[in-house]
C-alpha cells in the first residue's frame, strides 16, 4: 500500500530558503497568468488551441523544484507548463509554441502547443499518444545507470495514462533494474470526461507500484511543500541506487480538458468551484504570508510585475516568423534542410 | 429524404440500429456523458444506458480487444476509436486477431464488429490528430476498410458494417463531418460494401479518390467543366478493402487515361495499389501517363497553418494535374 | 497483498467424489501421456512441433475441472493441452492438430499445434502472440454479464504474459466492472530463457490482483485440489457478481519451452531433477492411494488402458488427411469457400 | 573473404560493432544466456555482461520505447524483436515516436537506433512465425526500411544501420539464415542504406525483388538464361525505404520489361509502389505489361507443408511468369 506524505509544515526541514519559496511561488504564478492570458489569447482567435494547467502547477512546481535543471531529465505531458518553467522555459517560449511560431522551440510549430521538448535543456519531446514516454523515461534512466551518472529521469502523466499499456510495461523495466527514474501521476480524476471510478478500480494509482517491487507515495497536489518533500525523497533514492518512486499527487483541472472541451458536460459547477477552495496558487500564498516569506503586498507586486513581464513576452512572440512551408519536408532525416 | 451533414448521419443510423437491435454496443473513450469528441453518440448514454454505451480507460489495444471478445459472445460491438492517430495502440489486436480469428479457425469462428476511427486532416490536427490510417489496414487480409465520403454513404455503409459478419474498419473523415452536407434517405437503406461509386461521369479522364480528397476532386472537375468543357469521371473508392477494381478499370478503359489522388503520404501508399492495378490489367487502354497525387512523405501535418496547407493536397494543384492529363 | 490456499487435505470438504478424484487424475495422466507420445513422434519425424505440458497438468486440471463445460468459458494458451483435454478435446483432436490435419479442430491444420479453439466446445481461438487473449476473456465475461448468463469465463497464461500492456488492461477492465472472469497465471518461473527476476521485480504475481481492485491468491501448482479449491472459490466469486480473480499457481515446466528450445543453455539440470519430485501426478496420485481412492494397480491398469487408447488415437489422426491446398483461400470471410 | 551463412556475418559484425563501441547496447527476448532464438547474439552474454546484452520482460512495446530512450540519452541501441509477427504491439512506438522525433522537433533530436527484425516465411512458421511486415513500415516517414538477402548485404548494412544517425527497422529473413551462403570481407566494411542492387545483369527483362524471393528470382533467372538464352537482369531493392527508384528505373528503361516478386500478401504490398513508380516514370519506355508476383491475400501460412507450400511463391511460378514476360 502507498505511503502518505505531508501536510507539510516546515520548509527548512525541507532544506528550503525563502528565495526557493518566493521562486517556487513565481513559477506557480507565472504559469497561472500564462494559462489566462492563452485562453484570451483563444477567445480573441490568435491562439486557435489551449490546453490549460490551472489547478496543477502546486503538484508541478512542487515536483519539478526537487530536480537539478542542467543534469537531470525532464518527461513532462501536455499539461506542465510549470515543469516546462522549471526546467527554463521562458513564457515567451510558450506563447511560440501556443502561435506555432517557426522558432517554437518544442518544434518549430510543427506540434500541437504544450507539446514540449528541448534537447538544450534536457526535455524530452513528447507526442499526443497518451503513456508512450514512460518507457522512454526508463530508457533515459537505464542510460544514465549504464554511463554512471547521477542523472535522474522525471516522468508527469495523468491518471488516465496509467490505463496504456505503455504505462504498465515502463514501470515494470524501471523496477526490475531499479532505475533512477521517478513517475508523477498528476491525478485530477477525470480523463477529459472518464471518471476516475471509470479508469480504475482502485482509490490511489500510487498503490500500483507495489506491482513493481517499489514504492508508491500519495500526496496531497495542492499542498506544493507536501509535493517537494516527496519527490525530494524520490529523488534522492534515486540517486543513491535504489530505484524508482511512483508519487500520485491528488489535484483538479479547474478549467476543461482543452479549449476545445466542454465539461460541463461531465461535472458540475459546484464541483468546480468546490476545487478552487483549494486552489495550490492561495494555498501556498497563505503559507508564504503565514511565514512571513512574504506579505500580500509583496506578493501583488510579484504579481503585476509578471502580468506585465508576460505580456511583454506575449508581443515579441506574437510578431515572431511563422514557418516556412518550404521548410515542409526538412529535418526528417539527418542532413535533411537546414 | 433529408438533408444532413456526415456527423448527424452517422449519428442517426448509429442510433436506428442500436433501438431495433439491443446485442449492439458501443464502447470508446469519452463516448457517454460527453456524447464523443465528435458528438457522434450524443445522447446515447440516456437512451440506452451505461451498460450499452460504455466509456472505456484510456487503452485502445483493450477496447479492440474487449470488441473481439464482446462478439464472440454475442454482442455486436461498436468502437470508437477517438483519433485514428490513436489506433496504432491497438495495430497487434487488429492485425492479429480480429482480421484473422475467421481464417485462423477455418471458419469455426467469426468476428461480426465495427471499429469507427475518425480520420484524416485539415482541422488544425498536426502531427498526431490527422493522420491517414487506411495504408496500413487495407494490406491486413481478413479485415475490410471502408470510408465514406458522403453522408448519405456513411450511413448506408454503417449499416452495411454492423450487418456483416466480419470486422470492418469505417474510416470517417473528421474534416467532412460538418462541412459536407447532402440528402440521406429516411429509411434504413444499406450502401453495400465492396462497391465503388461513381460520383461524377465523364469521358475525358478518370479520376479516382476518396475521404476529403473526393471532394476536392469533384471540385475541380467542376472547374474543368467550366473552364475547358472536358469532363472528368469521378470515382468514389467508398471501399478501400476489398477493393472494386470492376468500377475503376471499366472508367478507365472507357476514358484512356487515370489519375489517382489521395491525402495520406504519397510512398507505400494505398494509392500505389490503384496504380499498380490500373498499370497491371489496363496499360493497353491508356493513352495518357497515370499519375499520382499524394500527401508529402513527412509524418503528417504541422500545426502551423502554413505547414497545414502546404501538406494537404488541394483543389488547385489537382486541377493543374487534372488539366495535364485532360489535355495530353 | 496476495493469500495463499492449501495445502489442501479433504476433498469431501471440496465436495469431491472418488469418481470426481479418478476422474481429474485421469487427465493429468492422459496430459502426460500426449505429451511423452508427442515427443517420441517429433523424434520420428512425425511432428515437426511440440510445446509440451509435462509439470502443468495438475494446476491445469486443478483450475479446469472447477468450470462447467458446455456453458462456461474456456481461454487457454499453448501449454494447456490438460486444460482443453478437460474441456472435451479427446487426444485424437490433440494430435489432429499435432499433425496439422483437415479435420484439426482448432485450425483445420492453418495454426502451429497447440493453438487450441473450438466453437462447439467453448474454447476461444487464441493466437500465438502472447497476452492478446486477457481482453478478450474481459470482452466475453462483460458479454455474458450484460445478457444476464451465469458463464464464467476463465483465462489461462504464463507469468512471461504479465508484461505485456495488453494483460494489464484487459485486468484493468475486469476490475472496474467486475466482471465474472478467472485470471489463472501458470508461473514455471521461466518465459523460455527469461527468469522471472528478468520478467518482474516482485515475487507474487497475485499481489498485482490489488492494482485492479480484485482479490489474488497464491497456490501451490503440484498440489491439484489446492488449485481446485482456488478456482472453485474464484468461480463461485464470478458467479456471484462478486468480481474476477487473479489465481497464480507456482508450477515447472519439465521439459524445454517446445521441441525446437534447447533449455541447457539457461537452467541447470539439478533444477530440473529437483523439480521432478513435485511432479503433480507423483503427488495426485499418492493422495489417491493414501486416501484409498485407489490403489497402485488401479492406477496402473488405468495408464496401461490409457496408453493403449492414446495410441490408437495417434494412429487415427495420423492416416487423416492433409488440407487441401485448394481450400488455402477459403474461409476468410463469410461464405468464403466451403 | 570468409565464407559464411546469414546468421553468422549477422553475429560477427554485431560482435565487432559492439567490441569497438561501448555506446552500443543489445536488448530483447531470450538474447542472453540462451544466445537469441535463431542464435545471432550467440556468447554475447559472456563477453559484454548483461549491462550490454539486456534480456528483457515479454513486452515489444517497451523494448522498443526502452530503445528510444537510451538513444536519447546517448546509447546506440541495437533492439532484437523476437519474431517479426511480434512487432504489432511496438507499432505505436515505432511509428509514432521513433520515427517522428526528428521531425517532430524540428531536427532538434535525433534517434540513431536499430530494431532487428527476423521476417518471412518457408520454416513451418504458420500464421504467427512467418509474416512479412515491410509494407507497414516502408509507408512510415522517417524510419529507414532495410531488408539484406545476402550474407555479405546483411552484414554491411547491418554496420551502416547502427552508424546511420536515424532509426534502421533492419529485417532479416529467417529462411535465409542458414540457407544462403556467401563470401563476406573480413574488414569492416559497410553496405550503404538506399542503394539496391543489380544483382545478375540482363537485358531481356528487369526483375525486382528482395528477401527469400531475390533468390527463388535469381534461380529462375539461370534457368531462363539455360532454357532459353534469355537474360533476366535481376534487382535486389536491398532497402525498401527510401527506394532507390534510380536504379530500377535504368534497368526497365534498358530491358522494356519489368516483374515485381514479392512474398508478403500481394494486395496493397510494398511490390504495389514500385509497380506504381515503373507505372509513372517508364510506361512509355515498357514494351510489354507490368506484373507482379505476391502471397495470396491471407494472413501469412498455413502451418500444414500442403498449405505453406501453396502460399510461397516458388521457383516455378516465378520462371514461368518471366518465360511469358521475355517472350511477349
Ligand atoms: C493513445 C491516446 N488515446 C486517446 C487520446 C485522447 N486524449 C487526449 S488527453 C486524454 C485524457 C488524458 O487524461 P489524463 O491522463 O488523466 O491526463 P489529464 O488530461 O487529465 O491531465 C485523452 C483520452 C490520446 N491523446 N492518446
Ligand atoms: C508478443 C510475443 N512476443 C514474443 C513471443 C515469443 N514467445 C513465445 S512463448 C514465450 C515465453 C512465454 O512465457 P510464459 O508467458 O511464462 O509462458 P510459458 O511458456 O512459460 O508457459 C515467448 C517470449 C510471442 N509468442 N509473442
Ligand atoms: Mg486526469
Ligand atoms: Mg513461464
Amino acid at each position: 500500500m502507498a505511503t502518505r506524505v505531508g501536510p507539510e509544515t516546515s520548509h527548512e526541514a525541507l532544506g528550503l530558503s525563502p528565495d526557493d519559496l518566493l521562486a517556487m511561488y513565481r513559477f506557480i504564478l507565472s504559469a497561472r497568468l500564462c494559462d489566462e492570458a492563452a485562453f484570451r489569447l483563444n477567445r480573441q482567435g490568435k491562439a486557435p488551441f489551449v490546453v490549460p494547467v490551472s489547478g496543477h502547477e502546486g503538484c508541478q512546481v512542487g515536483t519539478a523544484y526537487a530536480l537539478q535543471p542542467g543534469s537531470d531529465i525532464w518527461l513532462p505531458y501536455y499539461r506542465d507548463l510549470a515543469v516546462v518553467l522549471v526546467a527554463g522555459f521562458t513564457p515567451k517560449d510558450i506563447f511560440l509554441g501556443l502561435f506555432a511560431k517557426a522558432d517554437d522551440p518544442s518544434s518549430g510549430g510543427r506540434q500541437m502547443p504544450s507539446h514540449w521538448g528541448s534537447r538544450r535543456l534536457g526535455i524530452m519531446s513528447h507526442s499526443s499518444p497518451i503513456a508512450t514516454q514512460i518507457p522512454h523515461a526508463a530508457g533515459i534512466a537505464y542510460a544514465a545507470k549504464y554511463r554512471g551518472e547521477k542523472t535522474v529521469a522525471a516522468c508527469w502523466f495523468g491518471e488516465g495514462a496509467t490505463s496504456e499499456g505503455d504505462w504498465h510495461e515502463g514501470l515494470n523495466f524501471s523496477g526490475i533494474h531499479k532505475l533512477p527514474v521517478v513517475y508523477v501521476c498528476e491525478n485530477n480524476h477525470y480523463a477529459i470526461s472518464v471518471t476516475q471510478a471509470q479508469q480504475m478500480a482502485i482509490e490511489n494509482v500510487a498503490d500500483r507500484a507495489a506491482a513493481y517491487g517499489f514504492p508508491g507515495v500519495v500526496v496531497d497536489g495542492s499542498d506544493t511543500l507536501a509535493c517537494y518533500a516527496a519527490m525530494k525523497h524520490a529523488v534522492e533514492r534515486a540517486r543513491a541506487g535504489e530505484g524508482p518512486t511512483l508519487i500520485e499527487a491528488k489535484t483538479y483541472r479547474f478549467f476543461p480538458h482543452t479549449s476545445d472541451d466542454d465539461d460541463r458536460s461531465y461535472r458540475s459547477r459546484e464541483e468546480v468551484e468546490e476545487a478552487k477552495h483549494r486552489d495550490p496558487l492561495l494555498v501556498f500564498g497563505r503559507y508564504l504570508t503565514e511565514h512571513a516569506i512574504a506579505d500580500a503586498g509583496t506578493l501583488d507586486a510579484m504579481e503585476a510585475e509578471q502580468r506585465a513581464e508576460i505580456d511583454r513576452q506575449i508581443d515579441e512572440a506574437w510578431s515572431a516568423p511563422d514557418p516556412d512551408p518550404r521548410t515542409l519536408e526538412d529535418r526528417l532525416y539527418a542532413g535533411g534542410g537546414e | 429524404m433529408t438533408e444532413k451533414n456526415v456527423v448527424t448521419a452517422i449519428h442517426d443510423a448509429l442510433h436506428d440500429e442500436m433501438a431495433a437491435d439491443d446485442r449492439i454496443v458501443v464502447l470508446g473513450q469519452d463516448i457517454g456523458v460527453r456524447g464523443g469528441v465528435f458528438r457522434i453518440t450524443q445522447g446515447f448514454i440516456d437512451e440506452f444506458g451505461d451498460r450499452r454505451v460504455i466509456d472505456t480507460p484510456l487503452a485502445e489495444s483493450m477496447i479492440v480487444g474487449l470488441a473481439l471478445g464482446m462478439s464472440l459472445h454475442g454482442l455486436l460491438p461498436v468502437a470508437e476509436i477517438e483519433f485514428a492517430d490513436f489506433i496504432h495502440p491497438a495495430f497487434d489486436q487488429i492485425v492479429s486477431e480480429v482480421a484473422r480469428m475467421r481464417y485462423r479457425t477455418n471458419g469455426d469462428f467469426g468476428l461480426p464488429m465495427v471499429i469507427r476511427v475518425p480520420w484524416g486532416g485539415g482541422i488544425h490536427g498536426a502531427l498526431y490528430h490527422s493522420q491517414s490510417i487506411e495504408a496500413f489496414y487495407a494490406h491486413v487480409p481478413g479485415l475490410k476498410v471502408v470510408a465514406p465520403s458522403t453522408p448519405a454513404d456513411a450511413a448506408g455503409l454503417l449499416r452495411s458494417a454492423i450487418r456483416d459478419p466480419d470486422p470492418v474498419l469505417f474510416l470517417e473523415h473528421k474534416k467532412t463531418y460538418r462541412l459536407v452536407k447532402g440528402e440521406v434517405p429516411d429509411e434504413p437503406f444499406t450502401v453495400p460494401i465492396g462497391n465503388a461509386d461513381v460520383k461524377r461521369e465523364g469521358e475525358d479522364l478518370t479520376v479516382v479518390a476518396y475521404g476529403l480528397m473526393l471532394h476536392q476532386c469533384l471540385d475541380a472537375a467542376s472547374r474543368l467543366e467550366e473552364e475547358t468543357g472536358m469532363h472528368a469521371e469521378v470515382i468514389d473508392v467508398r471501399t478501400i478493402s476489398p477493393l472494386d477494381k470492376q468500377t475503376i478499370l471499366d472508367s478507365v478503359r472507357k476514358t484512356g487515361k487515370a489519375m489517382v489522388v489521395y491525402e495520406d503520404n504519397r510512398t507505400y501508399g494505398a494509392g500505389a495499389e490503384i496504380v499498380a492495378t490500373i498499370a497491371e490489367e489496363a496499360m493497353f487502354d491508356l493513352d495518357g501517363p497515370l499519375l499520382r497525387i499524394g500527401g508529402p512523405d513527412v509524418p503528417a501535418m504541422g500545426f502551423a497553418a502554413s505547414l497545414e496547407h502546404a501538406f494537404m493536397p488541394d483543389t488547385d494543384r489537382i486541377y493543374q494535374r487534372m488539366l495535364e492529363l485532360a489535355r495530353f
